[in-house]
């Protein structure tokens, strides 16, 4: 196994680059595991390593139905925050934000955390107070956040229209320093490195078709490279959660939905940090490799489609050049879409289920790719020790029951609106 | 971009709609003691065939059931709630 | 206590001084743009049951018989019967064209208590627009099929959404639409027509 | 600076227009070219080679290809407000006046520094960046340095801040047949289907309709080729059930035969003229859909192959049948395929001296090997090219001699040449189809992928189907404008086939990626623009990088703004091969719209600026204006925020000033923007009584009842006033915020889950405007004007009923309706009016005022009064509370079930340690409350930690949710929301701002902060 540096990285120049060998193997499914992860994106795969590199467990193995990182992981607009204002969501992805900053090194693989700055623009006193909620929280809860006026904003963000042609003026806005992008798919490649190399068996063209259920416990999986044997499974398949918790006889309180994200034209610098419109749907930022990278809302309908249609496009441009008028000469390179868990409530779902053996991780609506690494921690030790840490103990599935739901946009069981 | 088939209207863009959602949920009758749970937050989620609601907002205001596929959008069959079925 | 001036104010007022407005074409504006002012509007809602004798009731007492028919629009005179939804209309006429009974009180005491009867006379403002231009304007804002034969010939009514407002369009004749937007949105409405029209070269006449 | 002139244009040949020359500069350097050209064409007339630089290594680059599929020729178009970075030349039409920069270049194309990169080379693979900067400490801050520099290496050209300050429009269209792609097939089939006399839209993105056959020296019916399209052209429009649109991109095929095409209505012009748009977004609804796209040449991959000079073989024969332009004079063309022999013979023809023609094939060509014959022109069977030699451009190409299996043998040889033209074969244009989901496959014969079963009631046709020769084009294209007739229910029309010949092609070989050349190796460019090169392709498979989609994101191989129309299918080649797999198996990566980049502004539309979205306006807004109010949002909505009596009024003094007026006196304020639903019906009590938690079956008409509504989860939806105007008549309003939440919510209660409730409902949020009258001279005011009894005997508290103003008077009547309700707390009316009157009955309200003082109050005011009197509005209804949490969990009926009951009675809704609204005052009584502000226990500490970190955050016991000051109390006052707050009246606890590093310590109160007993309402 070579070990990743730039020392390596010039001796290949020596030498052709030809010292290299695959990132992670290309292992057959074995007849049984400790711990079955179902989903080879960010979540799965990081779950997979910390379960091998904190808990002991390392007979494990990731199955993912095509190449790993090909699900919303590899298809998100990489916005990474921890601007949370509810108690039971601020400390775990705070946690996930401080997983973040030492990503790289821990992987020995550059996942490009760049801390370039979360800023959410607020269109009315209203705004700036909600914000102003928002971010209070955030300092008592030890998490960095700043009120912006919008002078200061102007500073970050030139392109914003601070005209008096904006239908909707920019008041400030809240920013989060620590905030940032990351580069999604070396996010998946770097868990994959790094728990392959303590053993993990990453499996690709392997789909489940069935949960193998008895006496109210798992044991085992069935896949399209035969069946697996396995005392507990991970379900970490984002957008088809409910397709999998149905196999295990579950209904759950996710829709799957569509989500567009769109990508420009390759740029010289022109926008430096992350920025979302408060009076529409969009938010922005820019890719190392230059491109805009934006989006806004949900297409509004269940989907499972990743290919989403005109009218959302068009609305969510519209709403972009709004905000940045220069936007226009622009041009649109590409857009895609992602099949996105909702809740309903909005917040993620990590923990335990009614059936022994099966872990939920799931109904990560849009913003699920900044929780990766706290995602698969927390996950890591629910599996290995069979009971939640005290950081996702608020995200259980029962708490749609008690009614101890997390709602930071008050939407309601409305999946949609979240 | 769908187009949906208002029973009042004829075909139109989806953009006259909004989404409603799920069209198979039957809330607890008044009075009922049970179910409500269900009713307000658990869902199929098929991935295929998929009966929801649409209110023609721009349109006759009226609500919409449509057939779906969610994997392929297809749309399969348009009608008034409770014509349509699985 | 000094006399005010009582009188309806259009939301539109001051805002549709006549004249012409965008490009210049050889053979005159391609759009007229003009308001109906002052307007009665009825919106009745009726029974499924009861719809059909709610229909001859209102033919009978205001002069024109709704369609049961979904988006058709039936005119008598001064008066227009507009399909907005299932046994739902609205009657519309000029404010003028009534007596000393309003067309809200006319219809009250013929229906009773036999269909929903609202007042909208207020509530909508409506424009009328006509020219070659017609549809390549409309078509500017909705998604609707406005060729010949299909959604929107003479005598058709249909909701829609226009330039992202709701509208109801109502085609008069050929080369004549009217288009009722909620009252709020009256000046943005304008707005929109006449910079999606400014291609075309917009006349706006007096209402 | 002057260029050389149009050193290589050709005498006669072409299709441009001599007698108009046109002006523009490229880099600087003036330059001519004629009416019809493109930049690019008119760039190679002048003699202009080297064009660009390269995204990683800032190599040399020159103009590849003469169509969308441009990787190099990437120009900086336009000047100031109107740059455009990234357009490709070959797509430019050119314009008097044209002005474009070479891009990714510093100080100058010729020399520019980051070239030093290709130096480096080797030590910058593909990925080579997530080996490196990690740093030795477990922070981000080394990665951040880098991360600066690696930003502004890439990127390709620079983006303008400055507002574009054209237009953009958007227009829909319908139609039975839609064609895409306006070549021989595209028009065939347009023909054929017109015939049938349904509607038909024939839309191309090239300046003119003809496709290649603007390129090539084709007959069609006997015809040259630009005579037959001249009269097919002429024939479609006559028709008059045809449109044509050149000059529009089919960018996207959505769901539902839906197609997005951008017609760039003055890109060909410096600027737009006054009222047109720069572009129109057209979304078009086709019932059936021809594709007729084409095909994109693909390149051959060997070392140095980006080199300047280095060209697609159809793209030389284009640029010269087209435009005239000779590319080079001394050409070698390289190819796998029959097509590109044209190319040395149509260039040969125009007096170029062809070098030889290298095959990669064993066998060489078919019968077009004739022509080449007849011409003297050399062809070299199973050779390959190998290096093209020459530092800025071209000067020779290397060859060798290639096995049966593909490798090289003997000895390497070079032509000497200034051009090579060269040719990897034609793969069909199917990213449309793709798009919808219909699965390209590989089509071994033919080497190339086609379209896979449709998914949608589209086909292919032409080239784009794999059809590649003219007459079977032709008749390609025919028969799908048939079909697509036929299945879109017209009738199948008698027209003639358009008829030509050419000769029998054999295929092409799946050869892309040459030997390496003999001692002096070099980079073999894949991706030109990503700087791709096959060894990268090589170091992906090694590293297990080898799925397609793994291959693109680890090297970016197709991620330009070209998607790799000539690049990822040898990508792919390279690929399969190390895999030891056929193509076919690796498959293709997903295609995604748009076909080609698209302006955001057209996607954007006109809707944006001012007009972004809709402001809605109260029938009073003009009469506010005329005051000089101030304004503020709420949704959609302007509303009065306050109105200032002078210019150094501020917003505080104002809105206590109105405060004062209207409790001292009177008070007016425009409510018009609340929603109000009018309900009618038999079973109308019966429906409120499930929406409300609270009863309506005892409520009498004439009057007026407070309710709040729950959502299905038991969490407060909404409140506000219902009356009772009749028997079965109730009027209700809601929030400003929510009033189209509400009608939704009731149309979906009445038609989908209670059908059987005789109820209707209309919203009249826009027939009335609404205004309310405070204070407690407002019915001294308002006597003067109404009609009826406003004792309180006669129209007591929650009264209401209809009124007349102005009553019999000359001037005129407005029949109204009055509501004796307050949100203030002071005597109170609302009055509604039909909204045209809404003015004048304001005026008359400000005249029978105006002794009384009266004083129009806006929102700020408005508020103030709400949380003196301690009701809630939206921000204590945050979406998150119960109605116990408000205060109101009293006002649940037991007697009835209603929506959200059930819900409501969740251990978690019911906890007693939930927060509840509370009021707040500051300990001092001086210090203003601040919204947003957060409440903490009074002793807690000052500075917080991280949980994750083992910190202590600091617990969070409620927060701050209105703000005001008592003008009567003179102090701030506040609402808030506290853990179990109505347990601890009386009680210290402390305000945290810690965003403005504020700590205030406040005490918990009563809510209600003026009146409580409500004497004043009732008065
Ligand atoms: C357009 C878009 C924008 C977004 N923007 C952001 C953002 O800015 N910030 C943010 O934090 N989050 C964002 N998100 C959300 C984020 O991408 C996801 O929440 C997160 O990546 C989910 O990771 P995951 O590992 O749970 O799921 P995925 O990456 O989707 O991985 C799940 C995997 O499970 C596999 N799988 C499914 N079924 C099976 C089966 N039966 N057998 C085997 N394998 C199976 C799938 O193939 C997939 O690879 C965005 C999402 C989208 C779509
Ligand atoms: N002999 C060969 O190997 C070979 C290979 C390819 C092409 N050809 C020749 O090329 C011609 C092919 O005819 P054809 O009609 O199939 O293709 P064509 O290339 O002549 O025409 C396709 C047209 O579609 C347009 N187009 C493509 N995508 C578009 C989009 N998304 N939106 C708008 N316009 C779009 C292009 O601008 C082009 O004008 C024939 O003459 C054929 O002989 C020959
Ligand atoms: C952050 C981000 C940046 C991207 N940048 C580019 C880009 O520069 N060029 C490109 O072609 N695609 C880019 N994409 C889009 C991908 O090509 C791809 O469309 C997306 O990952 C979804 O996968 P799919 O289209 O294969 O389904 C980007 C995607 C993301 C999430
Ligand atoms: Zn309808």
């Amino acid at each position: 196994m070579n070990d990743y540096s730039v020392w390596s990285v010039l001796r290949g120049g020596l030498t052709g680059q030809r010292h290299w060998k695959p990132a992670w193997r290309d292992p057959d499914p074995q007849p049984s595991y400790d711990a079955i992860i179902v989903g080879g994106g960010g979540h799965g795969l990081a779950t997979a390593f910390y379960l091998a590199k904190l808990h002991g467990v390392k007979n494990v193995a990731v199955l993912e139905k095509g190449w790993i990182g090909g699900g919303n992981t590899g298809r998100n607009t990489t916005i990474v925050r921890s601007n949370y204002m509810l108690e039971g969501n601020a400390h775990f992805y705070e946690k996930s934000l401080q997983l973040w900053e030492q990503l790289s090194h821990e992987l020995n693989y550059n996942v490009m955390f760049s801390q370039r700055g979360v800023l959410n623009l607020a269109h009315s006193d209203a705004q700036m107070d909600a914000y102003a909620r928002r971010g209070n929280a955030m300092r008592l809860n030890g998490i960095d956040a700043d009120l912006l006026t919008a002078e200061q904003v102007r500073e970050i963000a030139p392109m914003c229209d601070f005209s008096d042609k904006a239908r909707f003026p920019i008041h400030g806005g809240l920013f989060q320093p620590r905030g940032g992008t990351a580069r999604h798919d070396a996010v998946a490649w770097g868990f994959a490195r790094a728990a392959d190399r303590l053993g993990v068996d990453v499996i690709q063209n392997c789909e489940v078709t069935g949960i193998d259920v008895e006496q109210g416990r798992v044991t085992g999986v069935q896949t399209t490279r035969g069946a697996i044997k396995t005392k507990k499974i991970g379900l970490a398949v984002a957008g088809h959660t409910t397709q999998l918790a149905e196999m295990a006889g579950l209904r759950l309180p996710i829709e799957s939905h569509l989500l567009q994200a769109m990508v420009s034209e390759p740029l010289k610098p022109w926008i430096d940090t992350v920025v979302t419109f408060g009076a529409g749907h969009f938010y922005i930022s820019q890719s190392d490799k230059g491109g805009l990278v934006f989006g806004g809302d949900l297409d509004g309908y269940n989907s499972f489609a990743q290919r989403g249609n005109l009218p959302m496009l068009e609305h969510v441009i519209q709403c972009g050049v709004a905000l940045m008028p220069s936007l226009k000469r622009l041009r649109l390179l590409r857009h895609w879409g992602g099949v996105m868990d909702m809740t309903m409530d909005g917040s993620p779902i990590i923990g335990k289920t009614p059936i022994e053996g099966l872990y939920l991780n799931g109904g990560w609506c849009y913003g699920g790719f900044k929780a990766t690494p706290g995602s698969g921690w927390v996950f890591a030790h629910t599996i290995a020790q069979d009971r939640p840490h005290a950081l996702n103990e608020a995200l259980s599935l029962s708490r749609f029951e008690t009614g101890a739901v997390l709602d930071e946009r008050g939407a309601g069981p409305t999946p949609g609106w979240h | 971009m769908l187009r949906i088939e208002c029973p009042w209207c004829g075909p139109r863009d989806m953009v006259e709609f909004t989404y409603v959602g799920d069209g198979t949920l039957q809330r607890p009758a008044i009075g009922a003691e049970a179910g409500h749970f269900d009713y307000v937050y658990l869902r199929d989620n098929p991935k295929g065939v998929h009966v929801e609601l649409w209110r023609h907002g721009a349109g006759c205001r009226q609500h919409v059931a449509v057939k779906r596929d969610t994997l392929s959008h297809d749309i399969l069959q348009c009608g008034k709630p409770g014509e349509v079925t699985k | 206590m000094a006399e005010l001036e009582i009188r309806r104010r259009s939301a539109l007022e001051g805002r549709l001084e006549p004249g012409d407005f965008g490009t210049v074409c050889a053979d005159g504006p391609r759009l007229m743009v003009r308001e109906r002012p002052a307007l009665a509007i009825a919106q009745v809602e009726a029974w499924p049951e009861s719809a059909a004798e709610t229909v001859e009731k209102i033919g009978k007492t205001v002069g024109v018989r709704p369609s049961r028919d979904p988006l058709v629009a039936t005119v008598a005179g001064e008066t227009t019967a507009l399909w907005v939804g299932p046994d739902s209309w609205l009657l519309v006429e000029p404010e003028s064209a009534r007596g000393v009974a309003s067309l809200v009180e006319t219809l009250a005491a013929e229906l009773g208590g036999q269909a929903a009867l609202t007042d909208q006379g207020h509530g909508r403002v409506c424009l009328r627009i006509s020219g070659p231009a017609l549809t390549d304007v409309l078509a500017k804002g909705c998604t609707l099929d406005l060729d010949p034969g299909r959604d929107f010939d003479p005598g058709r009514v249909v909701g829609t959404s226009l330039g992202h407002m709701t509208v109801t369009m109502h085609r008069v004749d050929e080369e004549t639409a009217d288009l009722y937007v909620a009252r709020s949105f009256a000046v943005s409405f304008l707005d929109w027509l006449m910079h999606a029209a400014a291609e075309y070269g917009v006349r706006v006449e007096a209402a | 600076m002057t260029g050389p002139g149009q050193i290589n244009r050709h005498a006669e040949a072409g299709r441009i227009d001599r007698t108009r020359r046109i002006s523009f500069t490229f880099d600087g350097v003036p330059m001519t070219g004629f009416e019809g050209d493109t930049l690019a064409s008119a760039l190679l007339a002048n003699g202009v080679k080297l064009v660009g630089r390269s995204f990683k290594y800032h190599r040399p680059r020159g103009i590849f290809s003469n169509g969308p599929e441009e990787p190099n020729a990437l120009v900086r178009l336009r000047v100031g407000d109107r740059v455009e970075p990234n357009t490709r030349a070959t797509m430019i039409p050119l314009y008097d006046g044209l002005v474009a920069e070479s891009q990714n270049r510093w100080p100058s194309l010729a020399f520019d520094v980051q070239a030093v990169n290709q130096l480096f080379a080797r030590f910058l693979p593909a990925g080579f960046y997530y080996k490196t900067f990690m740093g030795p400490f477990a922070n981000t801050k080394l990665w951040m340095r880098f991360e600066r520099s690696i930003r502004k290496a890439a990127g390709m050209g620079t983006g303008t801040h400055a507002p574009d300050p054209d237009e953009y429009d958007k227009m829909s269209a319908h139609c039975e047949v839609l064609v895409i792609g306006a070549g021989p097939a595209g028009i065939a089939a347009a023909r054929a289907a017109a015939a049938s006399g349904g509607r038909v839209i024939l839309l191309d993105e090239r300046e003119e309709i003809g496709g290649r056959l603007l390129m090539e020296r084709f007959q069609v019916d006997g015809l040259e080729s630009g005579e037959w399209l001249a009269r097919e052209r002429g024939a479609l429009e006559a028709a008059g059930n045809v449109r044509i649109l050149p000059r529009t991109t089919a960018f996207g095929y959505y769901d539902q035969n839906m197609i997005g095409a951008v017609e760039r209505v003055c890109d060909h012009l410096i600027k737009p003229p006054p009222h047109q748009p720069r572009q129109r977004l057209w979304s078009i609804r086709a019932t059936e859909v021809v594709l007729a796209t084409g095909a994109i040449e693909q390149p051959l991959i060997f070392a140095d192959n980006d080199r300047p000079g280095v060209m697609l073989a159809g793209a030389v024969r284009g640029f010269a049948n087209q435009y005239g332009v000779l590319a080079g004079k001394r050409i070698v063309v390289a190819a796998n395929n029959d097509d590109a022999y044209r190319t040395a013979i149509d260039l040969h023809d125009l007096g170029a001296t062809i070098e030889s023609i290298v095959d990669v094939r064993p066998k060489g060509p078919g019968p077009i090997r004739q022509e080449a014959k007849d011409r003297g022109i050399t062809y070299l069977r199973g050779y390959a090219p190998v290096k093209a030699q020459g530092r800025r451009a071209v000067r020779q190409l290397a060859i060798l001699k290639l096995d049966e299996n593909g490798k090289a043998t003997g000895s390497q040889r070079a032509a000497a040449c200034d051009l090579v033209a060269m040719s990897g074969g034609w793969q069909p244009t199917l990213h449309l189809s793709s798009q919808t989901g219909a699965k390209a496959y590989w089509d071994a014969e033919k080497c190339c992928f086609l379209p896979g079963p449709p998914r949608q009631r589209e086909r292919s046709a032409g080239a784009c189907a794999g059809v590649f020769t003219l007459p079977e084009c032709l008749a390609h294209g025919h028969a799908a404008g048939l079909e697509a007739a036929e299945a879109a229910g017209l009738a199948r029309p008698e027209i003639e086939a358009p008829k030509a010949s050419a000769p029998q092609e054999v295929p092409p070989r799946a050869y892309w990626e040459c030997p390496d050349p003999i001692n002096t190796p070099g980079k073999k460019f894949v991706d030109h623009q990503d700087d791709v090169a096959a060894s990268d392709v090589r170091l992906a498979h090694r590293e297990g990088y080898i799925s397609v989609e793994h291959l693109k994101r680890y090297t970016t191989l197709g991620m330009g703004t070209d998607q790799g129309k000539t690049s990822n299918i040898p990508g792919f080649a390279i690929m399969a091969k190390a895999r030891g797999v056929e193509i076919g198996q690796t498959g293709t990566t997903t295609f995604r719209p748009p076909y080609t980049p698209v302006a955001l502004g057209a996607l954007a539309g006109p809707e944006v600026g001012e007009r972004y979205m809709a402001l809605r306006r109260t029938p009073m807004d003009g009469w506010h204006e005329e005051q000089g109010c101030e304004w503020i949002d709420a949704g959609l909505w302007r509303r009065p925020r306050y109105y200032p009596s002078g210019p150094r009024e501020s917003l505080f003094d104002a809105y206590i000033r109105e405060t004062m007026a209207t409790r001292g006196s009177l008070g007016i304020v425009d409510v018009t923007t609340l929603g109000k639903i009018d309900i009618q019906g038999p079973d109308a009590a019966e429906f409120l009584n499930r929406l409300y938690i609270n009863g309506w079956k005892t409520l009498p008409v004439g009057k007026a009842r407070y309710g709040l509504m729950l959502r299905e989860d038991g969490i407060v939806l909404d409140d506000g006033t219902t009356s009772r105007l009749g028997e079965q008549h109730y009027l209700m309003t809601t929030t400003t915020a929510n009033a189209v939440r509400i009608m939704a919510w009731i149309d979906y209660h009445l038609q989908v889950v209670w059908p059987d409730l005789r109820v209707k409902a209309v919203s009249v949020t826009e027939q009335w405007a609404a205004m309310a009258l405070a204070g407690p001279n407002a019915r001294k005011a308002l006597e003067k004007v109404v009609d009826i009894d406003l004792s309180s005997e006669a129209f007591p508290f929650m009264a209401c009923g209809p009124a007349t103003l102005n009553k019999g008077s000359a001037a005129g009547e407005i029949k109204g309706r009055l509501f004796r309700i307050s949100f203030s707390g002071e005597l109170a009316y609302e009055l509604n009016v039909p909204a045209d009157y809404g003015r004048a009955a304001w005026e008359m309200l400000m005249q029978a005022g105006a002794e009384f003082d009266i004083t129009p109050y806006g929102m700020e005011a408005l508020g103030n009064m709400r949380i003196e009197k301690g009701h809630v509005a939206g921000p204590e209804l945050d979406g998150r509370t119960t109605a116990d949490d408000l205060g109101m969990g009293r006002m649940m009926s037991s007697k009835k079930d209603f929506i959200g009951a059930k819900l409501a009675g969740r251990e978690d809704l019911i906890r007693a340690d939930r927060k509840q609204v509370v009021g707040l005052v500051p300990v001092d009584g001086k210090t203003k409350l601040r919204q947003g502000a957060q409440l903490v226990e009074k002793d807690a500490p000052a500075e917080a930690g991280t949980l994750a970190a083992g910190g202590k955050p600091i617990p969070m016991i409620g927060n701050v949710t209105s703000t005001g000051y008592s003008p009567e109390l003179d102090h701030p006052i506040a609402l808030g929301l506290v853990v179990n707050g109505r347990a601890r009246l009386g009680e210290e606890i402390s305000m945290r701002y810690p965003l403005r590093g504020l700590s205030v310590p406040v005490k918990i109160v009563e809510p209600v902060f003026v009146d409580p007993k409500g004497e004043r309402l009732h008065g």
